[in-house]
């Protein structure tokens, strides 16, 4: 008789380690699939009629704006041009394909396929912005039903969806906060930020570019945000507090309501980095901690896909205090008819092109729509459930530990720490993180600084099974084990994956970094093309 | 009807059997102790008050279907309309590649399991500076407008300057964005253009240059459609002050027009939506900025840059940040500007349509767009009361038409042309006073005859109705 | 305008540099060379006479476009056309798997390059098995209509036997297929049915049945949307005279349908159209074929069956091809009937849909349908001169609804129906003339009520116009 | 300085073999990904009202009939349903990834991706089949025009499309042929049909299925198909002659033309197979060649893609003298309107449910409008330059042949033999096969019998680049260099695919085959879900 092959695939009642190996094409640089005279694809020609009549415009332009050397591009027929990108795309492990929970903050969680299918209508696609309101009423009417969504999730009083990013939304914020304090005659004096360490990078990052000077605050001895420090802080000098909450190690702080109080006496704006909102919806929002403002990434919380890195959308919401520095335009309804209000002389003015990242609120707004307010509380708990069950099991691995608030529960992720691990086996975090590829999984190891020394934030969201959350927790055990027995092993990794480690030396070295292939041939001294 | 405990297809674990094992395994009673920190009085009492959701996916599908029944669009209708979203073909290639869920569903990953991402991107940026002439690309950032407002940071960082001229054809949307982004600590100072040839006034730049100026910037084709042909000169009073060029140019117009840096531009920058971008009621944009590879601009860059580099097996490409250390995500606000979430599919989007279409499509395609616009403009020109173009310059594919003799405002103009099924150009007259009643139009490959001629003809019934 | 030559983007070769050095390479003057087999008056003189092409992919996707536009689908418009092919929602996530390059583009590659689709398929299998409580279950055929012909084939050749019985409540277009496939050696016999519920006559199948009957054959639901429940009975007297009893079973009632096996069938086939599958103007069949495990019946399968089998690898599934000899594949006439190209493709959608659907959705789903279409009998009834349904037995989603008494004609009605954008159910009166003026509507769950109530409105006006 | 990466990928001006490795995801059964509860879509309920009015209609049915247990199918979110089709659909290799010409006669082309783009329009995917005339005048243009187009490229007077692919096409052309001699009442006398060796199986096979017995004719000495064998194959019997043309070995029979007049003068009819009439387009047909019947598979010739065996199409033409027996509807136009006609008392009825592969056909549309005749002509040309370049670099390898008309050119396709290779070595030509997909690429040996020993068959269209067939040929030459050197890595291929050598041996015993998890689950032992 033949094995179980069921069986076989497990060992003491637990499935075995996946055998995993990732696409591997070794493609070349698309430069090196060119062919002189080869088309990818053919675009209309002008037509006989008005050639006739118009004779050769471009061969009429001014030899001093007339491209002489037509661009170096490939020269690729159309099977081949796909079929690299093709391959390519193999070569890359989206949310679709792995347990995605390794890339804390970020929310990596599924992002339904109805929702992008129905922002591929040709009824969204090939909408034009600047069309006449009349002919975008869907649109309009989507997006305005999309911010009372919004509204009644945070309890801010008006939204806008035009930041293409949490990012851009924490600048707009930050922008809008300016533009307060401006109106007040404060804006010379309020010139510094606080964050804490723990809220997300571009909470500093935008606020300096905005000009202002940056507080960071470190955890208390609890682990916690530190309120006495916000409180020596705080000054006539303060413009606001940006915070993240939970903050990236999951932590919620449970001051934030004194926070704000304690920035609002000082004279300063608060400002809620909402990003993952993941384990709150339904369960806490800016309003009732007292914030100014808000914002969420619907690439995140909101479940819209992350395309490798954008588009998404961070949406800014503010109290009527401020609604009126909202970047212009704002979308109302007449009881008839949506349309575009500009007319907000205290706006900050644009902040993009256009009025946001309009097929990526499509899906959100689909999003919302197939949950409703039960379904969005329900993401929030099962997100903190998994969290809490992810974290369960991880911290009986061998030589990892959640550091800050010990012992205590964490909203929707952990930011866990190697250091033990490392201590005893020279293994680093991120060396984990890439022996985890091998089996078809990935983390990434956090944001610096690395104040929690050796860090890995996992963040599970309401997306994967418990299963799934077993066979991720099963791997890092694994490779946990394998760095104590065969630190070798782990530090080599990634062997199963598409390409081995690479030398990072070159990349930060101007005489040998190459950040185009033209670059690059230069630099080896080559002509532009290959061979 | 249904009885059961509702689950909801996108959240495995809602089932109660499986959170009472979990609960369980954690040694937890419910789900509210995880919320322990969250004080009392900030825990939201009641449900939220949202519409009562479309469980099944027919009925979901069939909701969104109906709201967006309601739009009519510029395939359906023939539009005119450009001002920074434009109207092409986009391949079908390229939306197969951004579809595929491998790259639509990833973010953050490394190098290795993320490898194809990080070529994709690489290619992109190579594919860019060979139009743009350029050997540093950044991975996208959000769009144009941001493009063009980080140009104008660096250029200041570069220089340690704190002025800007920017060419007064430049959209307003764009220059309340540089506002808000630079207008708190640069000074930003518009030049003039000739009234009549649009292009830029060089005294009115010689006037207002100085030492303290950190960049010039203008863009090629402008707002208003005009093909500058003075970039030498401009990039001359530029440099011989110490400032630096910045030039915004539309990537498309490239296989027929000079790159900027061939007249002396040092950042370029730009939009690539018309590079094979649905236009999503603006939602497709992406910015790019390019310059020369020298160390003071790269380490200027907010965004990533993905630079090749070998790996442990010989002949293999590896792939990695360039200079990471620059970036916010390294050094949160010791970074230059900030890093995050922007608009990576679209370069790989932009880079499967430059890949496709090589050197020969994008000059055929530049040569179609002018043949097409300039017969537009042709035609429009002959109709008593128009006058199109409205400078005297070279266009490429958007231009000014006005209205003034016809005694009619644009946006009843507009209105009219609604009812042919057309969306006439963008309204300027807002934009530009100084241009009375004159409308912004835009023609590209899918222009054909037929279409431009039923513009001719509806515009004649309309202005004399 | 165009000199240069015409290089087609699908035909990398057909630059002329590259044509001539690979002539080069083989030592050939030039391509005619390679037809030197083919005699000079076999060869076509001069170009063929096709329309000129669109070169372009934006003009070639205008022109389908436009072409498309002239239909009115079945979304637009509220349908309540069945008959074979059954409008329902598709989930996204079904188009999503079926679109991917990786299964779209390949074909028969091996069990190692192509595991994907091994494993799908057997998934696809195994999911029938259990909706259909059967062992073996075969890689979809081409539609329900093959799946019945070949089932009867397989009937015939396992008993040796040369009559089939059929209930008349079949698709005349069924008939005639399996007519063709059948008849030249196979003696179809119709069985008729009870006038007043529709159920088979049993009376008439046991007049009928012999030891030269090889099959009976029947569906459940019928044609006419009738719910046969005398399976048992049939199948009794089926096997009591050696006979195998072969039922076609549309897969979609199956979650409240007990599956044919429960009353006796011995091969049960089907189209899985209904399962995840476009309505595509008939474009989306796929047809299956179960059976029992049994030698005498899995080498009848003239289809491809995958199997589960081990590989050197400890827990690693294989699957390959089960009974390889039976096919035509490996010995030409010799193998049963034919194997080819076929439906693959449905088979994994259908798998997605299953996976997707689970026990409960293929439960709810079923029960929608049925308390819609009965909603939709009960209302159609209250209109004075309608009758429905015509039969007095239990209907899953479709059933006659007859106008005899209306004084007006179907295909008048239909006409009419299109007014309100609706399309009426499929007119019966040629093909069973027995049943008057009637038509074959069909419900399933993207009928909502309101769809429903404008119907039953909609004929109220035509009728009493 | 750094390496340069390029020319490590070069050795002697060659690029050196592509590292490959198929994504490998060691994927379970689907059955065990079920959790009891979870739910992967939900359907639309009845409305309360309609509840109201009818009841619980589904309990109201008789017992005998109603489903006591509900089917067995796996419960899983949709989440986890989509990723484990996205990991299977990345272990399947198809034409958009590899180097696909190993498929011979299979015709795998590029299919264009705006074809696809355009068949997923609702306006194609949402008709249903018995919609009123008047509503579906764009396909039926679109099909009745698809019809002219064929009537152009094989010379035949009309076409049906129905047929749901190629072997579906050669049934209905036999299901012709027969009505024709039963109309003149030979239909008992002429129960023979002839066919070669070398023309597709389905000829044979689907003869056989009509009742017919089959005559199969070998090739002559020159390797050509056998004109006297022929001539001493027909007599009163022959209902006709169904060849395929180029036959699979790539070679036009020359003397087609004498063929067809034999059979006729027998008084039978004579089918032409032209399932992958890629390398004749335009060049010649089945008009001058005198057939009566001929079918084109659309999924060969004109691009549509292959799904992993299906959906297809096969076009089945004939002369005019036989368009009254093709099956019903035609598509016919009346100046006006395109309308099905019905009417045809001699057709020989349906053959499917209703017009044929739609959506299939609109693609195979597609592409001819993007290629017209001068680039039908073009594909047909290149792709016999692209067969013939290939095979004169195949043929420099050590241990291959290619037998029959040596030394003469070949149309599109070639069947070679590594008889020599494998007396040398004792590798098969399978194990070479296999051995090729470590290296991304793959071939199918060829149908049975294996006439020519050890056979192989590429077909490379007119879809890939030289530098896609020199790769293909260099990976044979590396192959065949490894039978020569070692042996054993090339029997126990492959190494870097998703499996390993599977156990054929379960598989054709009855005992042990298993075609659904739940067969596998009972033969093991096991109840029907695992662990
Ligand atoms: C908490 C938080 N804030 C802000 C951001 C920045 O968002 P984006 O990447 O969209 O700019 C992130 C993204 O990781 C985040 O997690
Ligand atoms: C020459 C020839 N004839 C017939 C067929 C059968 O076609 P299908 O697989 O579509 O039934 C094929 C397919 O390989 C073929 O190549």
């Amino acid at each position: 008789m033949n094995p179980d092959i069921t069986k076989q695939r497990y060992a003491n009642g637990r499935p075995k380690a996946r055998r995993f190996h990732q696409a591997k094409w070794d493609e070349s640089i698309i430069f090196e699939l060119s062919n002189p005279g080869q088309r990818g694809i053919l675009v209309p020609e002008t037509e006989v009629d008005i050639h006739e009549k118009v004779g050769d415009v471009a061969a009429a332009l001014p030899k001093k704006i007339r491209r002489v050397e037509p661009p170096a591009l490939p020269e690729i027929s159309q099977p081949q041009v796909l079929r690299h990108y093709m391959r390519l795309s193999q070569e890359n492990l989206g949310t679709d394909f792995n347990i995605d929970v390794g890339q804390g903050t970020c929310t990596m969680k599924y992002s339904p396929k109805i929702n992008d299918l129905l922002s591929r209508s040709s009824k969204m696609t090939a909408l034009h912005p600047l069309q006449d309101e009349d002919t975008v009423q869907g649109i309009l009417e989507l997006m305005y039903k999309f911010e009372q969504f919004l509204k009644e999730i945070s309890g801010m009083d008006r939204f806008s969806l035009q930041p293409c990013a949490g990012s851009a939304a924490i600048y707009a914020n930050v922008s809008i906060m300016r533009a307060y304090h401006h109106a007040r005659g404060e804006a010379e004096q309020r010139d510094e930020i606080i964050t804490t360490i723990f809220s997300h990078p571009s909470n500093a990052a935008c606020a300096k570019t905005a000009g202002f000077k940056i507080i960071t605050l470190f955890p208390d001895d609890d682990g916690y945000p530190d309120l006495d420090a916000l409180k020596a802080a705080v000054s006539e000098r303060t413009a606001g507090l940006m915070i993240t909450n939970p903050e990236d190690t999951g932590i919620f702080n449970p001051k934030i309501e004194e926070f704000v109080k304690v920035v609002h006496n000082a004279g300063g704006l608060c400002s809620y980095d909402q990003a993952n909102a993941n384990g709150v919806l339904g369960i806490t929002r800016a309003k009732e901690a007292g914030f100014d403002l808000c914002h969420f990434n619907l690439h995140k919380t909101f479940s819209t896909p992350h395309g490798c890195g954008g588009p998404g959308s961070g949406a800014c919401g503010v109290t009527s205090e401020l609604q009126k520095f909202l970047p212009v335009p704002v979308i109302d309804f007449n009881g008839e008819n949506y349309y575009f209000d500009y007319n907000r002389p205290d706006s900050i003015g644009k902040i993009g092109p256009f009025y946001g990242n309009s097929s990526v609120i499509l899906k959100a707004y689909a999003w919302v729509m197939c949950l409703g307010a039960q379904g969005l509380r329900e993401v929030a708990e099962i997100a903190v459930l998994n969290n809490n069950y992810l974290m369960n099991k991880i911290l009986q691995i061998r030589g990892v530990s959640a550091p800050y608030a010990r012992g205590k529960r964490r909203i929707e992720q952990v930011r866990y720490s190697w250091e033990e691990l490392a201590a005893d086996t020279g293994v680093s975090s991120e060396q984990i993180g890439l022996r985890a590829v091998d089996f078809g999984l990935h983390y990434w190891t956090s944001h610096h600084p690395y104040i929690v020394p050796e860090p890995c934030t996992l963040e599970p969201t309401e997306s994967y099974t418990r299963e799934e959350l077993d066979e991720y927790a099963a791997i890092m055990e694994h490779v946990a084990g394998e760095a104590y027995t065969n630190p070798e092993l782990v530090k080599t990794a990634p062997h199963n994956s598409t390409i081995h480690t690479i030398d990072h030396a070159p990349l930060d070295d101007p005489e040998r970094w190459a950040v185009t292939w033209r670059a690059y041939r230069r630099k080896m001294g080559q002509p532009a093309t290959s061979e | 009807m249904n009885k059961k405990p509702l689950i909801y297809p996108y959240i495995p674990n809602s089932v109660p059997e499986i959170k009472k094992q979990m609960l369980s395994a954690i040694g937890a009673e419910s789900i509210e102790e995880f919320y322990a920190d969250i004080p009392d009085n900030l825990r939201l009492k009641g449900k939220m008050d949202l519409p009562e959701p479309f469980l099944a996916e027919y009925e979901l599908k069939t909701h969104v279907e109906t709201m967006l029944s309601k739009n009519r669009t510029a395939g359906e209708y023939t539009s005119f309309l450009g001002a920074g979203c434009y109207q092409h073909h986009v391949p079908a290639v390229c939306d197969e590649i951004n579809q595929r869920g491998e790259f639509l569903t990833a973010y953050a990953g490394e190098p290795y399991d993320d490898h194809g991402r990080f070529q994709a991107l690489f290619e992109y940026a190579s594919m860019m500076g060979e139009l743009l002439n350029m050997d540093v690309v950044n991975i996208p950032t959000y769009d144009g407008f941001q493009a063009a407002a980080t140009a104008i940071r660096m250029a200041s960082r570069i220089t340690g300057r704190g002025e800007v001229l920017i060419s007064r054809q430049i959209n307003p949307a764009k220059l309340s964005k540089i506002e808000d982004y630079c207008g708190h600590d640069l000074e930003l100072k518009l030049i003039d253009y000739d009234p009549a040839t649009g292009q830029i006034d060089l005294a009115a730049l010689r006037n207002n240059i100085s030492a303290n100026t950190a960049a010039v910037y203008f863009e090629n084709p402008s707002y208003l459609g005009v093909i500058e042909i003075q970039g030498d000169e401009i990039s001359t009073i530029a440099h011989d002050c110490g400032a630096i060029g910045v030039v915004a140019v539309n990537p498309i117009t490239l296989g027929v027009l000079k790159p900027p840096v061939e007249y002396g531009a040092d950042i370029v920058c730009g939009d690539i939506q018309p590079l094979g971008i649905h236009m999503q009621f603006g939602g497709g944009h992406a910015g790019f900025i390019a310059t020369r590879d020298e160390e003071k601009y790269v380490m200027e860059y907010p965004s990533r840059l993905f630079g090749i580099t070998p790996t442990a097996v010989e002949g293999e490409y590896g792939f990695g940040d360039v200079a990471y250390e620059r970036t916010s995500f390294a050094v949160r606000e010791k970074g230059k500007e900030w890093v995050g979430t922007a608009a990576a599919l679209w370069g790989i989007t932009a880079g499967v349509y430059l890949a496709l279409m090589g050197p020969e499509g994008m000059q055929e395609i530049g040569e179609t767009m002018m043949s097409r616009a300039k017969y537009a403009m042709v035609e429009l020109n002959e109709i008593q009361g128009i006058k199109a173009p409205l400078f005297t310059a070279h266009h490429f594919h958007e231009f000014v038409v006005n209205f003034n003799q016809t005694g009619k405002k644009v946006v009843d103009i507009n209105r009219a042309l609604l009812e042919y099924e057309i969306f006439g150009g963008t309204d300027l007259s807002t934009q530009f006073p100084e241009l009375g009643q004159s409308a912004l139009y835009c023609v590209t490959e899918v222009h054909t005859k037929t279409a431009i001629d039923h513009l001719v003809k509806a515009l004649k019934e309309v202005i004399t109705k």
